[in-house]
């Protein structure tokens, strides 16, 4: 891979909360923080100090927007536990201590390269920004957005104007698992005709923020449909300590080509080398491999210092 | 209702600044926080959060001989004021490390701690001697020894627990070191022994590590403990037990060092400096520490939230000490054990 | 995404009541929770705030032979989600105990667990004689022997530090508990040994006290803290250390009941149940111990800010199984160590 | 003692902030929980939670007022630490779990006893009801309310009107350390003067609320003056862990005579046989003795199962 593998540094600000309002099933946070709005890139994030309780660790929000005039951040937040719910109950004038932009941006392709943005439930949330980067400079941009049901959706105007892809991507699918909206089905369901379109202007970039199980079916489909004419990147959401790169707890196994060439297989941190992978990059055989450890990664056999039958660790 | 009074610490206008220097043997640091090993990763991270040249010291992950994937994930679960992790002792390896790392840290002027950790002596023991090996240019000041690691050789029973296995450790390293030492003609790297707190009798350990040669010690590393995931009802860590670190342990790290302070005092250890760890998030956590005998203070957790925080925390230390008009640090190491010598105010008419 | 899937437990509808009852051996109750020693007083304390009677057991304050005053004050400090506490076993005595709180907590309908403590193995034997040797009307279910106090003959060392003096006292307390069922021909009263988590070894602790004839084990006692008065700089309790308890240690109990059954089931340990306790404030909290081997769940700090926290707690376990569709609380004690008959969701596609 | 020896129960229900405002340097909350304010009685506390937190434990809190119609409850929260500063940071419409009422009131005298009311500080926030109870009896009462400095004074108009004494108390003597409001001096430099001429109607009953030190000088000051000719009432304030009898952390040396009529010593709780005590059953030998461990008070030797010098605990 060509790209640097560490991400540019975040800075901490204690962010005041200039605007809360509920969009859909997630709570929509406009945060004042002057210098990380004036470094942000789409596909970076921020962690949250979720304020005084015993819950020490900051949580990772994808970037929505970054003004930097404004000096605002955005974000989208689904109350899944409690650190959550306490940041989707900030009100204007809380102060929520923040760490941003932290992690690698998309990476964006050659100028008229076509792309599809694809987002899993709040997962849309980073999907206009990169949408208006990628058309500012000629490419075709197809959006697909998708939930279990209507209440889950982001990136629609028919839940929300303000954070909808309609009008900055060139097209919009809307898929919910029940119906409830837009096609029934899943997102990978739709991504087919929309690869198969844009094929024809050129290897598109397929762009996914989601759910693991949905990132693997986004590469696997695009795979199966374009072969290697494509590529995808893809947003993870790993469970992070520090977001900063110090705590090693955010890795997940990842081949590279090094330097002398060979590919080799290592615990990379989503936080400084992610949270955006090439999908054929990740090792989608050690990913979710073992279901009591739910979404966790185990080390391949033949990653780089991997536990040895005999011993080890 | 009366006001704060201080007998016998030397005072100092409170506008001076307040001496915060210490040292560890041979190793003289500018400042009393360092950050913990683990939780710095090589340290460089840290470099856009503070001056990593103004730290006491930048204390790195643990280093093994050969390259380490460390564990599957999951490798950490929040817990009420604190966290499990279960990293495995990820990390390049020295080779890389002493390639790669070190002199991105020499670089920055920061003076570093290694931590060492191995499956057998051995290992630890040729780990010190290539750290010891290093130039006088070495930006090294102190070898860390992780004892708080499997061995290999006892079920992956961590040396820590065992006085043998761990005087077997240190004699490994104090060896190498004082070879080395004896070689280059320089003085011997420090040597500090890092302790569990999950022992029936830490004062034995500490003993054992002493006899073997440490010099310093460092308290404490991780509390071992387990998280079950609600929806799996099965361990949530893919190493099932991980190390409890943060706020929620301070009070067992405040009191283990108290018992190493109080039996240096009692003159059943020798008397060497002690680095406290545990739960350290603010300069008023770090004087807790150093009233029972740190001399310096490592910030692990914190740094998860806050990564200015080991730089942080030596501010408000000096805040800390500057409002009750005590002039140096060393005053106040080991205060808690000087009964009539603490600072106190009266309680009563 | 994927919903919960349950694999081998056994099923009920929704709405159907959950059998939550347990058994300690001979000793039936049909509610999990009890409180925790020294965090109920008597038990009648709580009687405006829970249905004494319904709870599984009310554990008492740990009762000496003599009366005891405790220690001098502070005997709290508040930590980071948690407490430390040194009390030092104030009470009345076991004769007035017998005399004046007994018949209160069996007028209430209460089952009771008596926690008897001392400072040799004879006043353990002299109190569990007591005890044993009252009526079938006694509302007195077993005995909870609290071994982390201090041992007078030896250096004030507790009990349980040590193998030989666990042994020691559950020797002393389950002779007497026979020889009273001997003579009176009813069934022993089942005797639990309360394990400090402060310990190298947990399981040569708890089969020292099998051995000595201890038929279910309670785990864990309060994990040795302390804090540094700020203003003062020396330390906050009276007792110097403490206790900590409460959230902050939950972690250290899930993994020392892990660790407990993990030895039962390698046939280490025999197969005696297992009491759980730490940081249970919640019925999820109390599921985490359950998944890892205890039968039974006592509530201590959480009672302190909550004081109907022992019935909620049990209230709210009930509803966590029954949205699991777990028909009895029995198939639930130690899922945590079964591969594959946890509750699981697929994570991957 | 002829009074029994347990508080009445509490109940707990979970109050919501009615209203919130300063006064001085404290803020005045006011509490629905209808059940406690049909309960309370002057003197009694209230447990409160602070909130999501890492902090486990109630704070306990005098009772300023307790209105059964309205179903509320009313005091006055010093920001001490972070507990204290939580609550006093409480708004209208947040939910502060509460146990109430708690521990034993004020002892009553007889209709027409001469009474002084003295506070310390916020310890003043029991009086006005106290003084009202005690007027309305026909007892003439003098109010005396003192601080180290004026923003530091409650019970006075000249702080606030609605929490002050003036016009319920027959007359109200403020003092201040540094003399910036009313005398210069202490609560107590102004006692003898209102004791020896409330004497004149009878032995008067001295009721006060404020720091160890304040109700020992109280305590000290009345026996000087009057002899055994007065009773002292003092609530103290000793660190509760739980505030409702059973963790026995807030214990006290007491005095008292036993049914077999021998004065024995033990460490009562103070959640419930006090917070309110008679002045002279306290064993001021032990309380304060340590100057190290601050507020806290020893074990007298002639306690019942004090520490022996052989072993013991
Ligand atoms: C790069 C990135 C971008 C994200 N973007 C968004 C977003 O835009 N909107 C949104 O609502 N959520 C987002 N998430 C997920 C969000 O961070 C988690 O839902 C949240 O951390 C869970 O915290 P909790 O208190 O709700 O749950 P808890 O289970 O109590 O969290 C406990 C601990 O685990 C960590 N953790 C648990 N789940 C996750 C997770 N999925 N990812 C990272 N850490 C986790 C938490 O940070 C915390 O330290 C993102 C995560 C990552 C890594
Ligand atoms: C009967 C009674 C009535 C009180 N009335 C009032 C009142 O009307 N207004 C007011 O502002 N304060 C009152 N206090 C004092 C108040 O409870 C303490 O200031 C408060 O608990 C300290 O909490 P913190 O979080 O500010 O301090 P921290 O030091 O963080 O408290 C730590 C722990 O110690 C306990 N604690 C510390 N100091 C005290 C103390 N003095 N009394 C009881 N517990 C303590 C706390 O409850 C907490 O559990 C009263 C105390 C008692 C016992
Ligand atoms: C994620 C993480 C990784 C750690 N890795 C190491 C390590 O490699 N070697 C070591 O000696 N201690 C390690 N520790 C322990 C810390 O250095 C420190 O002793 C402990 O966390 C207590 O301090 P704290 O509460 O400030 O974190 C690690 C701790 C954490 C949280
Ligand atoms: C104030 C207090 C007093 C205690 N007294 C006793 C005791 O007398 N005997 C005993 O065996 N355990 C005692 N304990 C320990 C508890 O029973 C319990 O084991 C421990 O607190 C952990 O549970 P928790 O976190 O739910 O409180 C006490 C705990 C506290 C907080
Ligand atoms: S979250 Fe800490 S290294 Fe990535
Ligand atoms: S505060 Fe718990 S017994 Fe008084």
């Amino acid at each position: 891979m060509s790209r640097t593998t560490t991400a540019p540094a975040g800075v901490q600000e204690a962010a005041e909360v200039v605007s809360a309002r509920p969009v859909g099933a997630y709570t929509h946070l406009v945060l004042h923080a002057p210098e990380a709005a004036r470094r942000a890139q789409p596909g970076q994030f921020v962690a949250c100090g979720v304020g005084d309780s015993g819950m020490l660790l900051r949580r990772s929000l994808s970037l929505h927007a970054a003004d930097p005039v404004a000096g605002t951040l955005e974000v989208v937040v689904a109350a899944a536990g409690p650190g959550t719910r306490l940041l989707a109950a900030k009100r204007p004038g809380d102060v929520v201590p923040t760490t941003a932009p932290l992690g690698r941006p998309f990476p964006i392709p050659e100028a008229g390269t076509p792309g599809v943005v694809i987002g899993g439930g709040y997962g849309a949330a980073p999907l206009p920004w990169l949408a208006r980067v990628l058309t500012a400079q000629g490419s075709r941009v197809v959006g697909i957005v998708g939930a279990a049901s209507a209440d889950r959706l982001l990136g629609t105007s028919a839940v929300d104007d303000a954070t909808a892809l309609d009008g900055i991507a060139d097209a919009l699918v809307v898929t919910t698992d029940d119906g409830s909206l837009g096609a029934p089905g899943r997102v990978t369901d739709a991504l087919p005709e929309v690869l198969l379109e844009l094929a024809d202007l050129g290897d598109p970039w397929v762009y996914a923020c989601g759910p693991m199980p949905m990132l693997r079916s986004v590469h696997t489909t695009t795979r199966e449909v374009l072969g290697q004419g494509a590529r995808t990147w893809l947003a993870v959401e790993e469970s992070m300590a520090c977001g900063v790169g110090v705590c090693m707890t955010c890795v997940l196994p990842v081949a590279q080509d090094d330097d002398d060439g060979v590919r080799r297989t290592r615990m990379l941190r989503a936080c400084t080398a992610g949270p955006v992978f090439d999908g054929d990059a990740l090792r989608w055989d050690a990913i979710g491999a073992a279901p009591h450890l739910r979404g966790g990664a185990l080390v391949p056999d033949d990653a780089v210092g991997a536990p040895t039958a005999m011993g080890g660790h | 209702m009366e006001s704060a009074t201080i007998k016998d610490v030397v005072h100092a206008p409170a506008a001076t600044a307040v001496d915060l220097s210490t040292s560890i043997g041979s190793f003289h640091l500018p400042a009393p926080t360092m950050t913990a090993s683990g939780c710095a990763a090589a340290g460089a991270e840290l470099a856009p959060y503070l001056d990593l040249a103004a730290l006491g010291a930048v204390v790195t992950k643990s280093v093994l001989r050969d390259p380490r994937s460390g564990r599957a994930t999951p490798r950490m679960a929040e817990t009420p004021s604190g966290m499990l992790n279960s990293i495995g002792l990820q990390g390049p390896g020295i080779d890389s490390f002493l390639e790669h790392d070190l002199p991105v840290l020499a670089e920055a002027g920061a003076r570093v701690v290694v931590s060492i950790a191995g499956g057998d002596a051995d290992e630890f023991g040729e780990l010190a001697g290539r750290l010891a090996a290093l130039g006088p240019e070495s930006p090294v000041g102190a070898i860390e020894v992780n004892i708080s690691c499997p061995n290999v050789a006892n079920r992956g029973l961590v040396f820590a627990c065992d006085t043998g296995a761990s005087r077997a450790v240190l004699d490994a390293v104090s060896s190498a070191v004082s070879s080395a030492a004896a070689a280059t003609g320089r003085p011997a790297l420090p040597v500090l022994a890092k302790l569990s707190p999950d022992v029936t009798d830490l004062v034995a350990v500490a003993r054992a590590c002493t006899d073997g040669g440490a010099t310093g010690l460092t308290a404490i590393n991780t509390t071992l403990g387990m998280v079950i995931d609600p929806v799996t009802l099965r361990p949530q860590l893919a190493g099932v037990t991980g190390g409890t670190s943060g706020p929620a342990i301070r009070p067992i790290a405040v009191r283990c060092i108290w018992q190493l302070t109080a039996a240096k005092r009692a003159g059943v250890l020798p008397d060497v400096p002690i680095v406290g760890a545990g739960g350290v998030a603010s300069g008023a956590d770090a004087l807790q520490l150093i009233a029972v005998g740190a001399c310096a203070v490592q910030v692990g957790t914190a740094t998860f939230a806050d990564p200015s925080a080991p730089a942080r925390v030596a501010r408000e230390l000096e805040a800390e000490l500057a409002r009750r008009g005590v002039a140096r640090l060393a005053d106040v190491v080991g205060i808690a054990h000087e009964p009539g010598r603490g600072i106190t105010r009266s309680t009563d008419l």
